[in-house]
């Protein structure tokens, strides 16, 4: 099994699609077309590994997790997204995409962020490349990473409260995806992970998949597990898309309040069918999560197809077990990862030595971030 | 099931808005509607601006549901046809022939999805078919002729042309792509095609009847009842409207 | 010219020495002579490049700052300490040092931190070896570095608030070294820059020249102009050590607030004979700098010697044009600095054009470390 | 300077610590001090622990000055040697050779400089006897034997074994080191040799003569002055320092 191939009609299996308004079909249409294009053109893909290699500090280490390894009796290897530039995977995808839109001639990006990490590395693509940036971001999250509210500031994005709904990730897709339709011949949407409409899914995962790919050439050997966090699922699907091919098993972790594969069902929300979590009627449900990047209902169309030939499993943790992790991970090893990223630790943490995860397992951690946002939430937690 | 001829006017209310919501149904025909739009409120309408967003959310807030609309309007006599709108996530949740034979049986005719473009209508519009729902596309100002042409073959009812590039809401100017994109639509159908998206005033729906077969007024209308009109205010309103189209 | 060999009994010039109380002869003696021995010992240099290369993210890239550079009209090279893991070239000689300290023996590391940056680097190192960690800081410092408190009690450190005199970076650096006479047997003194008594002004230095060799192996030609901030002077000392043996002008920017070199006078603080802000008897005069980590009235006493030789030369900029630095490369590359790194870039800001730094002129600037840390200082400014 | 013999007794006092510091000078001379350490205060005074610390910064708060303390000493006449004690920037400042002969014009006829261990020393001790100022060098717990001999035979006046690893400041019991490295040094030199760092009590003092030719007090002294002690208060607890010493 590869991840290659453009999905046929942006389908993967019964997920993926185009779920959009008429008004945003062409656009989506031209960007699918200009990223075929630019996906085969070596020039592109040379500026864009060019840009990850000068600009972004690619290729990120594989860290051998010694201490934290020989705890748990398993040899653990984790792939270093948080030292990327700006802090996280994010810039992977937002540098493909801003060339892309560049491309097209578009002078102006819109995003969606939660955790503010993905709007930052827009605004980072933005300033690098003149282009300028708008930047929704649910008023809840706005409180919660104030510290990226500022970088995106700094940088010359204007980040727009969103202030209907959970006041989170999903309500801050709508606006960017209103603001879109409004501007379509100037802006380009730059989704921040592997959901909406074809071509994203796929689009995104492709400039993730720089990180599988590397981490297959880093480890020693085919690990038997891979496991990465799920918000959108995009750092989880470039690295699965590295070891798909693989024996390894595929571990996406979900946060408990956002178990779009494991409490969801499918729907349709923000441009396709997927996992989504949702009440009998259809009324999509706010998720809850400490975690601002996974704090989301819904999931990328591909782990739903993925999940559904089994392919790869879904876990869950909870936000007691993130803080935990995330302390664990910082004392054993001196990295300080992201409220996310922690929830694929807490999953091992929690798993190493049972059934799911035996002693003696070689298992590589996608750690998609840095912990420096989270000061904040972390500090008031530890207060209280 | 919009009359050809003359120029229709098809109003718009978000069922469970109110406790009396049916009264603005009513209200609506007695003013000279030629269809009603009824909106099933979805939690995250995607292509509607703040007016139908803020509807939507006081009507669920309210504890309104699918279900209870539809009993809602088996309550009322209405001699107009009624056509639902609501996202793809509320019609594919339930399954799409289920969901379109609730409509039938509350005496809906008609269903506008506007997350649901041609490409992905083939399973919805066999089964709002199938139930004797007629399921309405939407054209948009961008979109290339020979989409415009598979719209308007695969609509039914009529084609329901969007007047400009955003989401719903009120304007104080008729976009000029209103009537660019209905004499395009009108060209590769027969299908009456109206316009809809921002028609604020009589006199933007007079304008906007100039090219097209009548106009969908929603915002509008939904912001006076937001700001607490009654069915008989909104009378008014209509009627103003209906007279400025003739 | 290189900076090769161990200074001969310390002494760089007229500067540099061992002006310690004698309890901490014995110790410094020791730490020199384990040092020499491990720095031409291969297993220790190859481990020490593998935790570089595995775990902190070397080699950083070198960023041409096509943007910024064309509206300057000079070819601008950023080296991207940022990125390296904890966000700053800390890191490089902190893992040297605790390397040393576990061959020593040592098992507790005592540091001094201003920006909290060298701080939150030896707690790192100390989680990575199994070490305890105490930190020393201003309390001055713990207000606006607040971010870099939390992650050093994270990592397991103990960080211990300094209220003596100016309650910044030199009084910590005070606190440090009674500390470490106390503890001689069991603590190793982790020195976080090129000051301090015979070996460390040496010792960072070689663990820093890691910057200035992969600079030098990056940059398409020699560069007309090196520059890099100087607070203690390690950056710098660690960049210039690259260049010295070529025909680069080196530059070291002070904050015009802790102006050792241009305002200062030589002296003897904190264990070595260097340039030092005093007044006429010998007190030793408080520094002022909206930027942490160079809110420190000394410097290097390799530098003091470069200065002297007119090798290196030391310019200042203020406050205000730090800030408007720190906005202005976010803006066009979009890299948000630290407030340190940004004194080079004002520099290069304010002399770009003129005869200090001509049009054409190729420049290697060291961005020594990014600016999460300093986001809450930039915003209450801002609010102002 | 320290007369060989008995046991010696040398409190200290910070200059500059109150207006009428000269007073304590004068009391501990009464109370039967051998000699007197003049602390001259220095801003970064890296081997103090906070109480010599805290008497630094009150009388560099107050406006002292090396040049004022000095000036001050001019004006009191004391019959036992006076030692100054300050870091090695306020002597590399002024130069050694300038900086010595203030000290000696003010009849100041010793000098300890705790950040200038014997290494290097060279050039202060060579203004120090130009001066007629004796250069006293520490030695510490963990000071090996070769250096150990050097510091014998550096030091003039006395050598001062600091009888613990740590900053200055009070104790509850003297460290077993003490007496060790007294030892260790009276083995090397004929020097006389004095403890200091930590000797708090009559008790310690006693104990610490034991082995060594005498004590420096210093913290448990400007402790009491910072806590107001008056010069009589004081000129008491040196008399039982002094009783305690034979
Ligand atoms: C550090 C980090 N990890 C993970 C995620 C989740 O996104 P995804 O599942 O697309 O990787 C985010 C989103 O903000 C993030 O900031
Ligand atoms: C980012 C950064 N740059 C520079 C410095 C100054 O140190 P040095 O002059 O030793 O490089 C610091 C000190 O904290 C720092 O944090």
């Amino acid at each position: 099994m590869t991840l290659m191939a453009e999905p046929a009609a942006g389908r993967f299996g019964d997920f993926g699609g185009r779920y959009v308004p008429e008004s945003l079909v062409p656009a989506c249409a031209e960007l699918a077309g200009a990223f075929r294009e630019a996906w085969a053109d070596k020039t592109f893909r040379d500026e864009l590994d060019h840009l990850l290699a000068v600009y972004a500090g690619r290729p990120t280490p594989l860290t051998p997790a010694l201490r934290l390894g020989g705890e748990l009796g398993i040899d653990l290897w984790l792939k270093r997204e948080d030292l990327a530039h700006t802090g996280s995977h994010k810039i992977n995808n937002v540098l493909g995409q801003a060339l892309l839109a560049r491309r097209l001639g578009r002078t102006r990006l819109i995003a969606e962020t939660g955790a503010g990490q993905h709007g930052v590395a827009t605004a980072t693509a933005a300033a690098l490349l003149g282009l300028s940036a708008t930047i929704f971001m649910g008023s809840r999250d706005i409180e919660r990473q104030r510290l990226n509210v500022f970088r995106m500031e700094m940088l010359g994005a204007t980040v727009v409260p969103v202030t209907s709904g959970s006041r989170t990730l999903k309500d801050a897709t709508n606006e960017a995806m209103r603001a879109w339709v409004a501007d379509v011949p100037h802006s380009h949407f730059l989704l921040g992970s592997v959901g909406g409409p074809h071509p994203y899914p796929w689009m995104v995962r492709e400039f993730q998949r720089v990180i599988g790919t590397e981490a297959r050439s880093q480890v020693p050997s085919v690990p038997d597990v891979v496991v990465a966090c799920v918000g959108g699922g995009s750092n989880a699907a470039g690295t699965f898309a590295g070891f798909v091919d693989t024996t390894a098993r595929l571990i996406g972790v979900e946060a408990a309040g956002g178990a779009a594969m494991t409490a969801g069902a499918p729907g349709v929300v923000h441009g396709s069918r997927s996992m989504v979590l949702q009440d009998a009627e259809g009324q999509i449900a706010e998720a809850s999560s400490i975690a601002a990047g996974l704090d989301y209902p819904g999931i990328g169309p591909e782990h739903a197809h993925l999940g559904a030939l089994g392919r790869a499993e879904y876990r869950t943790v909870t936000d007691a077990e993130v803080v935990a992790a995330i302390h664990r991970l910082a004392r054993a090893e001196g990295i300080i990862c992201a409220l996310e990223s922690a929830h694929a630790v807490a999953w091992v943490l929690r798993a190493a030595g049972s059934a799911d995860l035996p002693a003696g397992s070689r298992v590589l951690l996608t750690l998609s971030g840095r912990g420096d946002k989270d000061m904040v939430t972390l500090s008031e937690g530890a207060d209280k | 099931m919009i009359p050809y001829g003359g120029k229709a006017l098809v109003p718009y209310v978000t069922g469970g808005i109110t406790a009396d919501w049916t009264s603005y149904v009513l209200a609506y025909e007695a003013a000279g509607a030629d269809a009603i739009e009824i909106g099933l409120p979805f939690s995250d309408p995607m292509l509607d601006g703040v007016t139908i967003q803020q509807a939507s959310d006081r009507a669920l807030a309210r504890g309104a549901t699918v279900d209870g609309i539809l009993a809602d309007l088996s309550e009322i006599k209405v001699g107009v046809p009624l056509i639902a709108m609501t996202y793809a996530n509320l019609v594919f949740r339930a399954g799409p022939a289920v969901f379109c034979r609730r409509l039938a049986g509350a005496g809906i005719t008609g269903l506008i999805v506007p997350d649901l473009p041609v490409d992905e209508a083939a399973a919805v519009s066999a089964a709002a078919a199938d139930a004797g729902v007629a399921l309405i596309l939407l054209a948009a100002p961008v979109t290339p002729d020979d989409r415009l042409a598979e719209i308007g073959a695969r609509s039914r009812g009529f084609v329901y042309a969007v007047s400009l590039m955003g989401t719903t809401g009120e304007r104080d100017t008729l976009d000029a792509s209103a009537s660019r994109l209905a004499t395009r639509v009108k060209a590769v159908t027969d299908l009456p095609v109206l316009i809809g998206f921002g028609v604020s005033t009589p006199a933007q729906a007079a304008t906007a009847a100039e090219s097209a077969d009548g106009v969908v007024v929603a915002s509008a209308l939904m912001r006076r009842v937001l700001d607490g009109a009654t069915p008989d205010d909104v009378r008014t309103d209509v009627a103003a409207l209906r007279a400025a189209l003739g």
